[in-house]
């Protein structure tokens, strides 16, 4: 393991408690909501928030007493913090200029990250001329220029559109295969997170709710939260075996489970209904629409009832069962798209 | 030389004759002064009661710019004939009267460290010496009582006032500087004064007057000031008589 | 979690510390504090610390007032001879105080150009009164004030008075419910500035409002009577203004950041 | 694209100006004008003029050197004591001239707690000499330049330079890379009030340094000592020193701010 | 039309001239790569930034001249500027009390809108202590308190998790849908300028590149960019009724065009070998592997060759296939799946 850390920070209304170990050359996502405690995880491990409590291990060695410029860390941080008086390049050499190597070759490196992030031509321009975007990319190459053995990202693509982000994200994804250091990024996008992570950790409130490959927590979530990140409906419900009881439901599912256990399926498994179904769906019950909102090509209906569910329609199904909140609806889930697993 | 108002009766002679108003008194007097009039106006007010002596003390200079500047002055008592010809000239100063003169002494710190003894021995250079500067009264009379003596000092500094001069012997920082009389009384022990007889040749005079539109009070507090009264309180405190 | 020590900082700091504080324990030393509880019931002293206090604050708000808009004016527009005005600003910071006062005098005198005009038309006078030791001592203390603003305006982040702009704020809002909380530190150090240079006035104020106890005699004015009389009281009266001041600053400070956290 | 004028600023900030400049104008118009090329031709008078500028400039480096780490010691550090420290940094300031004066020499002396061990060590004496005029110059003016760099530091974002430690910069790297560009115009604000400041300084100078042509009468002391004789000329000489520093003041604005821009 | 305007801005290496007409009620999106002149277009809407010629007319009237206080715009700004001395609370609250209203209406006006962006138990808080997606929800909040006519919105979603993006979307999509004003919002996200967008103009380099309704966007992008951003491959040739010739390639498509045409088609319609297939496909060349990335649950191939492709593919068949950087392959496209239109 290259990181090992327990990161316990309190504040007047918030308390953070995350065990985390990130292996060599792996990348670990931090994916939560708003408030959760990323950043402030990040922090502590960069060495800008004291822990209350715990300890961080790099490499075998204890750091977490060291001041952060002792820190081999590397930061993007969410806001970009480039310094406003310094232009790109010069930002982007900073970090080389402190480790102690020459003016020079500082600038050279700098100028080869610049480029390698297709910012060559912005490298005498001062930050307060770069588009968000750009500024971004800046910040990125300079927490790269200080090639850190621990790498600390906030967020790093949330400003760049969708074209720079995949040319970027691919760059990022290179460097950290060629990296055999540890990654930590906070991300909001699933996408990100997909792409980018060996193992995601979910956190919400300040602890680990969640943890693993990003197949493993797609297919399965484990909060609410999970759920909809990943486009599913989600319930928690006792198992019998064949079926599992959510609120007055009973849910036929693909897997037998017995004691606690979730139940998921995403939207586009849910089909809608003006009056009750004949067919042999199992999972069938009677709700009222609650919003209706435009997804992608499709519309997505929420539905409140005995359990809350979003359901993906068609235009045309919109249009031909004259969805409109308040509206009361059957709904029904096929058993085969219904998948259950232990709480 | 002084002139005519001497002798007159003194005012505080007639104590119940002025006691209808309360009458206020504005004295513009040269800092150097400060003791000695604030202890006169006291008398002035408890020989005219209802009346009170309000001073403003300060550079001679100072106050000379205000008066023509139109401060509210009844009396002008300068430490410099110049800077009370100043407002004479202005048109706003009455009779003048030297009502003092100041003499001279060398002030060394009491353990002396340069063995200084007379005038002769500041020419040394390896004696620090302070003067006053040129331009202010003490200044002048140091250049003159020199020329007298027919010697030549460079001082290591050419002070703004008597004062700041008595302060640099006081620290020690000199080892000599030429001062008034009165200052070497004022400072009580600090400092020694060496008298010497060129001083009689650098006379300083203090003129008083006072100015246009003054109520009556201001003649009467002048009168003070001449009275032997006055005079017993400014001799003590190293003045000497005109 | 704690840097090493950052030598290169801390040592000259350490010397600027030494530098302005020793002359202060030199003072302390030879101060003859066996007279201070006399001083200290004196009258005249009190008289002059109240006069002292009262008319530092009172010009501390008048350079507020007109110091912070000008600061404003500097830094934020963009009007013909605007870099001659900011120079002009610091002129009474290196005029000598006592030619500030003449000119004070010159201008305002009951002779001077604008203050002949005041005396016919209200006669009203000011030289020789409290008023005028106000006006002088804000004369001389306004400078740091506006220049201290200035420099704090100039190193606020503009984007947020731009924002203000676009939720319908008027300029004189903008500056009021934005710039002035953004650059509250620095008006606080131009205030401190201010205060106390006002505190420590002497020459333009005895010049132009001479040196009358009770009404414009300040600390600095009696200090320097006491100089003329007893040295030593000088240095005690000097203490006494400075303990006032000192205390009043940090009682001001610990208001001001429990405010603001 | 422009606002409507929002004259609750403007107003004060016109009468603001006004008050500073205005006594300027009434000394321009009392000035002899016809004795001023007489005056610049005077050897004493360049003579003074150019020391004035040369101590104030060493005293402003000085401060510059001391002042901005102490500055930074009080505004991002935290130890005991710091807030009376703070307020102690005020002192000179509030000290009366010629008092701080004495406590100088009273410290650096022929017989100062420092100054006697000076003069036993080196056979070396500050007060009389030049350097003597630049470090009570430098006493009096370091205390604008502390606040007002505090000020500064209090107003910067220190998240740059949480960003500059990751990147693995010291304390002090931080410090001169990050934290000082940033709060530059704050720097340049309390180096312009210090300088001024120590350009107009009288007090403390003629008490601590003397009074000697071409070795310590700066400007301010010849305009003094030109007040009791030639009222006329202490204007003219005044003037002089203004125009001086006036001028000073927009070169230096100029090339500082091209360099920024 | 409630805005039209026509916005240019000079700057020593940039030119912005945009035409931007918004309806009554509609939601214009702009879209660009990073430094393509969005927000500088919103700060000139905004007043903030001088036309250097052009005009802004707001139901009739023409705004360039009023200056930005006085012209009934909300700005939603990309890196938030709440003001750091005031609470969540007061900062919403600041726009309707310039507006004249009490105090007491503008502090109920805040806590309502505060609540509606569920973040009622923060009103209190400084905005240093609000997470980033807090602070971006607040932000909204405050250009919504002020009821402008015309809503500008630099990135508002960019910062917030997806949870409470789906929230604050259909949020932000309820107040749109019952805003009788014009709504420039400009985001890199197309899913966001999908939902939410009536009409997409993309904005590359300071000038219009297209324009129209964000699924016939989606269907003919007309330039790289938007061909990336809705993920399709897209190329520029010679059409003569049959077949389009791109480079040295002929492709055959669904459609007929005659003249300058585009032929674009989805990477999952691309399929790769290993050696020349025989079946039917007429769309087929040889290329050779240039890098390959996770995207979603499949694994996106670039290949090069006559043209540059993105190929979609299971991670099964990348297994199966043995692909890897620098090897030659084989590149097929159905003609059914590929589209041509004119250019
Ligand atoms: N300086 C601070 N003092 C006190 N509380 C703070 C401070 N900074 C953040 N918080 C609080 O700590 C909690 C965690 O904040 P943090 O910034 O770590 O969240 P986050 O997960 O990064 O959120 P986001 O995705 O919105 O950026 C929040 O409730 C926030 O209000
Ligand atoms: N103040 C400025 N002075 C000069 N050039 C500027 C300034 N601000 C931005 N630019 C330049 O203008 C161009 C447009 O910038 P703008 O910020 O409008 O881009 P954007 O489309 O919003 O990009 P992003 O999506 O990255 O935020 C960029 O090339 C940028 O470098
Ligand atoms: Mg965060
Ligand atoms: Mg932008």
């Amino acid at each position: 393991m290259t990181l090992r850390a327990r990161i316990v920070v309190e504040r007047p209304a918030f308390r953070l408690d995350l065990d985390l170990t990130v292996g060599r050359g792996e990348v670990v996502t931090l994916l939560g909501p708003n408030g959760a405690g990323k950043t402030t995880a990040l922090r502590a491990l960069a060495g800008l928030t004291p822990l209350t409590e715990g300890s961080i291990e790099l490499d075998g060695v204890r750091i977490e007493h060291e001041p952060a410029e002792r820190r081999p860390v590397g930061v993007v941080f969410q806001d970009y913090l480039l310094f406003p008086h310094l232009s790109a390049l010069d930002n982007v050499a900073f970090g080389p200029r402190c480790q102690g190597r020459s003016k020079a070759e500082a600038r050279r490196r700098a100028e080869e990250l610049l480029d390698r992030m297709g910012l060559a031509e912005f490298s005498s321009v001062r930050p307060r001329r770069l588009s968000g975007g750009q500024a971004q990319r800046v910040a990125l190459a300079r927490a790269l220029a200080v090639e850190p053995r621990l790498l600390l990202l906030d967020e790093p693509l949330a400003a760049l559109d969708a074209h720079t982000r995949l040319e970027i994200r691919s760059e990022l994804r290179r460097r950290l295969t060629g990296f055999d250091g540890a990654t930590v990024l906070v991300t909001h996008d699933p996408l990100d997170a997909m792409v980018l992570a060996d193992r995601l950790v979910v956190v919400e409130n300040g602890a680990v709710v969640q943890e693993g490959a990003p197949t493993e927590i797609a297919r399965r979530p484990r909060t609410d939260y999970v759920a909809r990140l990943v486009g599913l409906n989600l319930y928690r419900g006792e198992g019998d075996g064949d079926r599992v009881t959510v609120g007055g439901l009973s849910f036929a599912a693909e897997e037998h489970v017995t004691g606690p256990a979730f139940v998921a399926f995403a939207p586009r498994a849910v089909a809608l209904y003006r009056a009750r179904p004949d067919g042999s769906p199992r999972n069938l019950w009677e709700g009222r629409i609650d919003g209706i909102e435009r997804h992608g090509d499709n519309v997505r209906v929420h539905v409140d009832g005995p359990v809350a569910v979003a359901a993906d329609v068609t235009p045309a199904a919109v249009a031909e069962l004259d969805l409109t909140p308040g509206r009361p609806i059957w709904v029904s889930v096929k058993a085969t798209e219904t998948h259950a697993y232990p709480a | 030389g002084s002139s005519s108002t001497d002798g007159a009766a003194p005012s505080s002679a007639a104590p119940a004759t002025s006691a209808a108003a309360p009458a206020e008194l504005t004295v513009f007097a040269a800092a150097s002064l400060t003791g000695t009039f604030t202890e006169l106006g006291e008398q002035f007010e408890a020989a005219n009661p209802g009346t009170k002596v309000t001073f403003n003390f300060g550079s001679s200079a100072t106050l000379a710019q205000q008066i023509t500047q139109g401060a509210p002055a009844a009396v002008f008592a300068a430490a410099s004939p110049a800077t009370m010809k100043t407002v004479a000239d202005a048109g706003l100063a009455g009779t003048q009267t030297v009502f003092v003169k100041n003499k001279l002494e060398i002030a060394v710190p009491p353990d002396n460290p340069a063995k200084v003894e007379n005038l002769k021995d500041l020419t040394d250079p390896k004696v620090k010496v302070a003067l006053c500067a040129e331009q202010v009264p003490c200044g002048a009379a140091a250049v003159k009582a020199l020329d007298a003596a027919g010697l030549k000092v460079t001082p290591v500094t050419l002070e703004q006032d008597v004062k700041a001069t008595l302060t640099k012997v006081e620290l020690g920082e000199v080892d000599a500087a030429l001062v008034y009389k009165t200052d070497v009384i004022a400072s009580a022990g600090k400092v020694t004064g060496i008298p010497f007889p060129e001083a009689d040749q650098a006379i300083n005079d203090y003129p008083i007057a006072t100015l246009k539109d003054a109520p009556a009070l201001a003649q009467k507090f002048v009168d003070l000031v001449l009275s032997q009264q006055g005079k017993d309180v400014l001799t003590k405190a190293g003045f000497e008589a005109p | 979690m704690r840097s090493r020590v950052p030598w290169l900082l801390v040592v000259p700091a350490v010397l600027g510390m030494a530098f302005l504080v020793l002359p202060l324990a030199g003072l302390l030393v030879r101060a003859p504090w066996s007279t201070l509880p006399r001083r200290l019931s004196e009258p005249q002293v009190l008289e002059a610390l109240r006069l002292s206090l009262v008319t530092a604050s009172l010009a501390t708000v008048i350079c507020l007032v007109l110091g912070v808009p000008l600061a404003w004016l500097l830094a934020r527009t963009d009007f013909p001879g605007r870099r001659l005005l900011r120079a002009l600003v610091t002129v009474p910071l290196v005029l000598p105080p006592v030619v500030g006062g003449v000119a004070l005098l010159l201008v305002l005198g009951r002779r001077g150009l604008v203050g002949q005009w005041l005396e016919s038309a209200f006669g009203f006078s000011l030289p020789f009164t409290t008023a005028g030791v106000v006006v002088a001592e804000a004369f001389v203390a306004m400078p740091f004030l506006v220049i201290a603003v200035e420099g704090a305006l100039r190193a606020a982040d503009v984007r947020y008075e731009e924002a203000a702009a676009t939720l319908g704020a008027s300029r004189f809002t903008v500056f009021r419910r934005v710039t002035l909380p953004l650059v509250a530190p620095g008006v606080l150090a131009g205030g401190v500035l201010c205060w106390a240079r006002a505190l420590g006035e002497f020459g333009a104020t005895i010049t132009f409002a001479g040196n009358f106890p009770g009404r414009t005699q300040t600390m600095p004015l009696a200090v320097y009577l006491a100089l003329e009389t007893e040295p030593e009281a000088a240095i005690v009266l000097s203490l006494v203004l400075l303990a006032v001041s000192v205390l009043i600053l940090v009682a001001l400070r610990d208001r001001w950041v429990g405010a603001a956290a």
